[in-house]
């Protein structure tokens, strides 16, 4: 066990530290979706013509295919600099890409991934359902199979940049009465197709960056099936092996970086003289580390083992209710000034309206914790 | 003893919670009609604690919880107050001073606010150039001026416990409405094939917002009680009750945003307003650890 | 509503007051049950003498038929004085006694009801199981009917006093195979009848209060059986409505003398400077009063409806849970004091490791939380 | 960078876990034979610190996280850190001094005792008239000193580090063994005619005292490691691990307790041997708010 990089990694988190205190604009991402993509795709095209995209990606496709320590020494000082969001790129490069790695034809990745790191494609996400929360095998929304093509009909929620994405990375029910996990299938939707319509939700923090996506009829080829028809779960399910645990990574580093300006502000402000926010200021700061750890701990066991540990499924939980408990303690000490907020405020009241999400959205709290019990610790299944 | 509402009571509470179903429903709260003020004033609410109505503390603690579950508007907790200590039925803002700063909010039509200004409560005089906007509550409209502006400090310092246990029943009622809005979501709102309110995880979430009710449910009306018989605990029992009133609204408010998924966080959906109510009660003569440890 | 007592309540509190100013005993109740009883004993006589064992008791009992004010006047002023626990009387005065009120023949009431008062019967409680904690309905200890006679095989755990009492109420399963709440009986058993062994059992604060139970064909007569032959869970619900929200005074004015000693120390010694400290303090000063609110205001509707309001199943776990934080914040203070801790010791950390048992016995915080969601919300029942 | 045991590092940790199993079994904590000590240092456990085995911290760390597992004695930490920078394997017994008084732990057999003063790493003498008897934590014996013995102070300030993590160390393997004792009891223990970890009230309770070894022994491991690189942040990063692996041990100690429900209760019974060492533990070279600030 040993916490020092090697010479190699230190020039490299030199590397990007130079390159990002150059070049990071001085200009905020816009709040709205609309106004932000053109900000988001010039941003992430900087990102590739430098190298800095794609990090861990294989090379064939455009990526550096470095190894995963350089990718977190990346994710952390991007979260540092305090680089931009990559705003409407989240999905293909998180999520829709990393999935398209592991699982699609050569046809397929060779087209879409270099397009998403250069950001010509920009892709968003369509797993959820209303009906079909926290229980992600509750999936009604289903796709016939007429000849070459899926007739799809239903409708997705809590997609983001729906109104601004040219693909969907969308699970759907492609085998009639099929049950939970089996008969689903991962496919590549074009959003631009007919039939599609798009409700934009408005969150309680002022962001109106999510939409409900209805089909109707919607025409896709099969040739767009990602993983073979019926292999949507084992599909979704997949990209979580390939993040092994980067995925929280910028929540990390941005926790930390709040609790020292909390500490700094209480400092100057003399609130940190009440016993109590010096207690939980300190606590927090001694959370954070852990979280450093406990992430550091993770990725040491992928590089030894290829497999995250046992701990991994804590990452997840932890960094949400760690996150939320800076943000209250943030709050709190903002006073009455929280009382000011108005939608299109960017400021720490928005920051804890939105983190509210942070133990419903991808798996609740209490389905995590069913997770860690029955995974980590084999008590029975409840489920 | 008595701390049940006896029948008087109980017909103030339910004539109260019927009116506000049918003209001033949650859903709405942050989209009242312009005329809803003047309603108020002819159904009595805005001038019902003046002294000549004879209504004790008790009973105004159960009209305002009723109220505070509509998320009326928190305008009717200055105006009940300077209704009691200064006389009227005129349309008061509230005030909330602090960091060089004042903050009214209801001011629309007002020329005088009331609010605590080191623990005295005082009423301040509305500048006719004030420009209301949405805040964070989007139930009130919120008028920010950058400076403090000297109050006329009203005589009688039972003002203050007023303004406090009014706030307190708001708060409960708050704390009522989320709790209820969970549980009715849960009944309803269905995964893995079953209401979620099955899983023992959502059902203890509801479980503890019922407690946080019933706690401060009960010291509301103790306090309430203990105002009416001048009791010496009184001030304490109002700052106990005003403590935790506040912890219960925003303490149920969060939970209702976990049981409602998703759905909780969007700005269309009730819960936020609940939670958004909460965070401003809990700035409305606000209770210190000092108040709490004294008497 | 009104928090002031009636001229005649007033009265009578302060003749509770002068009485057990002059008369509750200076020693201590000795700590281990054997040692204890012939104190229980003399002090349960004393009371009687003085006519105040069973305040709310029919009067052709031996009780006063008082009104259930003036006996929470008396448990009140009770434990504001620092009486004695009533000890060894507890389950015959609080739980067996009542229970026979409730549901007993006459020939059962006029035996045991007045021997109970005047401390001639030690009662002890019969209910748990290895296998049966906080599912009671598992209940497997048995009862066969034999001629006029049960014949009793199985074992009880958690009972107090085993070794001292004369009799214990007893539930048992006399209908042969039946299942969960149907089939049981609620009986007199005798604790001196042959086939009857006790084993002491040692809890981590150091009592030895509690004994398992092992009945070997244990002979009880037909007789002793309350309330009919098979309804024995109905038996056992009952007290809960004749106690109507009484139970927990005791803990509740201890809880608030505890608090309010906490505040006197912390502001000796000078460790209510510290916010923290304060702040956890003034917390708690304010759920204690909303305590005694919360069980006026349940005992209120009691008086007005004959029945508990809603809420009187908050009332349990409120009192439980507040009392281990009230405990935890006692030994915090306390500091290093609480190592020296050994078994015999009668301080702050006895009472903290005690109150363990808080949240677990009667129905543990996890059932009580099931009843609060299924009884009050009306959510669906898990179980 | 990494933090997962390398080969070398897992065999000590197995070594370790299954020698205690064998010879020091944690349900015989309270009741250790005799010869344990002589055992003890016969193995090399008490000498293994010393700076000629030349193990890093990282290594003792893991290596005292499975002795604390098994509630192995905490004399076996004070020797340990006198090892390390006065020499010798000697058996020193540990002190915790404070409010005018010395407690002395596992002091038999010992003319030395180890603990910190103000700060600082010292050594006080052991007097000759000790009457070692049951204190809170069961697994030690206690002798209780009236007055305030002056220590010889320890010249590298490093000690105080080194106690405080092999004290954390000791805390992490405390909270493992009682999330352990839980989740084995949640599987076999049936109430409603299932297993008590079917119920999400009871798995959550689980699953949260795995959160916090998780949490608890990564920060161990960083903090270990941060002392073996001399890391400018060590000492934050040390306070941060005793801080937290004091937390799990005391809240999974709870925790162990509630699940095991009427028997958790019990002196025959486990589980309160884990409460009370965590409450021991916590007063091994205690973190300030101040030591988590700094740096």
């Amino acid at each position: 066990m040993d916490i020092s990089f090697s010479a190699q990694e230190t020039r490299f988190r030199e590397e990007c530290r130079d390159w990002l205190h150059a070049n990071v604009p001085c200009e905020k991402r816009p709040l709205d979706p609309t106004e932000a993509l053109p900000f988001d795709k010039a941003w992430q095209r900087t990102l590739y013509d430098a190298g800095w995209a794609g990090i861990s990606w294989p090379k064939e496709y455009g990526g550096r295919g470095l190894s995963l320590i350089q990718q977190i020494i990346w994710l952390e000082e991007y979260a540092r600099a305090g680089a931009p969001w990559i705003g409407a790129n989240f999905v293909g490069i998180n999520h829709g890409g990393p999935t398209l790695i592991m699982n699609a034809s050569e046809a397929q990745k060779s087209f879409h991934l270099p397009r998403i790191l250069r950001a010509e494609e920009i892709w968003c996400q369509g797993f959820s359902e209303p009906g079909a929360g926290s229980d992600l095998a509750g999936i009604k929304t289903r796709g016939r199979v007429e000849g070459d093509e899926l007739v799809i009909n239903g409708s997705k929620i809590w997609t983001s940049f729906a109104h601004v994405a040219d693909w969907q990375e969308l699970v759907l029910r492609t085998e009639e009465g099929s049950l939970r996990h089996k008969g689903l299938s991962w496919v590549i939707c074009d959003m631009h197709a007919p039939g599609i319509t798009i409700r934009p939700i408005r969150l309680m923090s002022g962001e109106a960056e999510l939409a409900q996506v209805f089909y109707d009829d919607v025409r896709i080829p099969l040739a767009n099936v990602v993983g073979g028809l019926g292999e949507g779960w084992r599909v979704a399910m997949s990209t979580l092996s390939f993040e092994r645990g980067t995925g929280f990574i910028a929540d990390q580093v941005k926790h930390a970086i709040t609790v020292a300006r909390l500490i700094d502000d209480a400092s100057a402000s003399g609130a940190i003289k009440n016993d109590q926010i010096a207690g939980e200021l300190a606590q927090l700061r001694a959370e954070v580390a852990a979280l450093r750890a406990m992430t550091y701990r993770n990725i040491s066991e992928v590089v030894r083992t290829g497999q995250p540990g046992p701990e991994a499924s804590v990452i997840r939980l932890f960094t949400s209710e760690l996150g939320q408990r800076i943000d209250r303690l943030a709050v709190r000490l903002k006073g009455q000034d929280i009382l000011d907020f108005s939608y299109g405020d960017r400021d720490d009241t928005q920051e804890y309206l939105r983190h509210y999400a942070a133990t419903i959205a991808g798996g609740s709290a209490q389905i995590q914790r069913d997770i860690i019990g029955e995974r980590m610790l084999g008590l029975p299944k409840s489920r | 003893m008595d701390l049940a509402p006896n029948t008087d009571q109980i017909a103030y509470q339910t004539a109260t919670a019927d009116w506000c179903r049918d003209n001033m429903p949650l859903d709405q709260a942050r989209n009242r009609p312009a005329g809803l003020w003047k309603q108020l004033a002819e159904m009595g609410w805005t001038g019902m604690t003046s002294p000549e109505m004879g209504l004790n503390h008790a009973t105004e603690a159960l009209v305002f919880a009723e109220l505070g579950r509509f998320l009326a508007p928190v305008g009717l907790l200055s105006t009940a107050v300077a209704a009691r200590w200064v006389g009227g039925d005129a349309k008061v803002a509230l005030a909330i001073p602090g960091d060089g700063k004042l903050r009214l909010f209801d001011a629309e039509d007002t020329t005088a606010a009331l609010g605590i200004w080191n623990g005295k409560a005082g009423l301040t005089m509305v500048p006719g150039t004030i420009e209301p906007r949405p805040g964070l509550d989007l139930s009130a409209s919120l008028s920010v001026i950058d400076l403090d502006l000297i109050p006329n400090p009203l005589e009688d310092p039972r003002a203050v416990h007023h303004l406090q246990l009014l706030a307190a029943a708001y708060a409960v009622g708050c704390a009522d409405a989320a709790r209820d809005m969970a549980a009715s979501y849960a009944k309803i709102r269905e995964q893995f094939e079953r209401p979620i309110g099955w899983f023992q995880a959502i059902k203890h979430i509801c479980a503890d917002t019922a407690v946080r009710c019933a706690v401060a449910r009960s010291q509301l009306y103790y306090a309430a009680c203990a105002l009416d018989a001048g009791d010496a605990e009184a001030a304490f029992h109002i700052a106990a009750a005003k403590r935790l009133a506040d912890q219960a609204a925003l303490e149920n408010a969060r939970a209702n945003i976990q049981v409602h998924g998703g759905i909780g966080m969007t700005d269309d959906a009730t819960p936020h307003l609940c939670l958004k109510r909460a965070h401003l009660l809990s700035f409305i003569a606000p209770v210190t650890t000092a108040d709490l440890l004294k008497g």
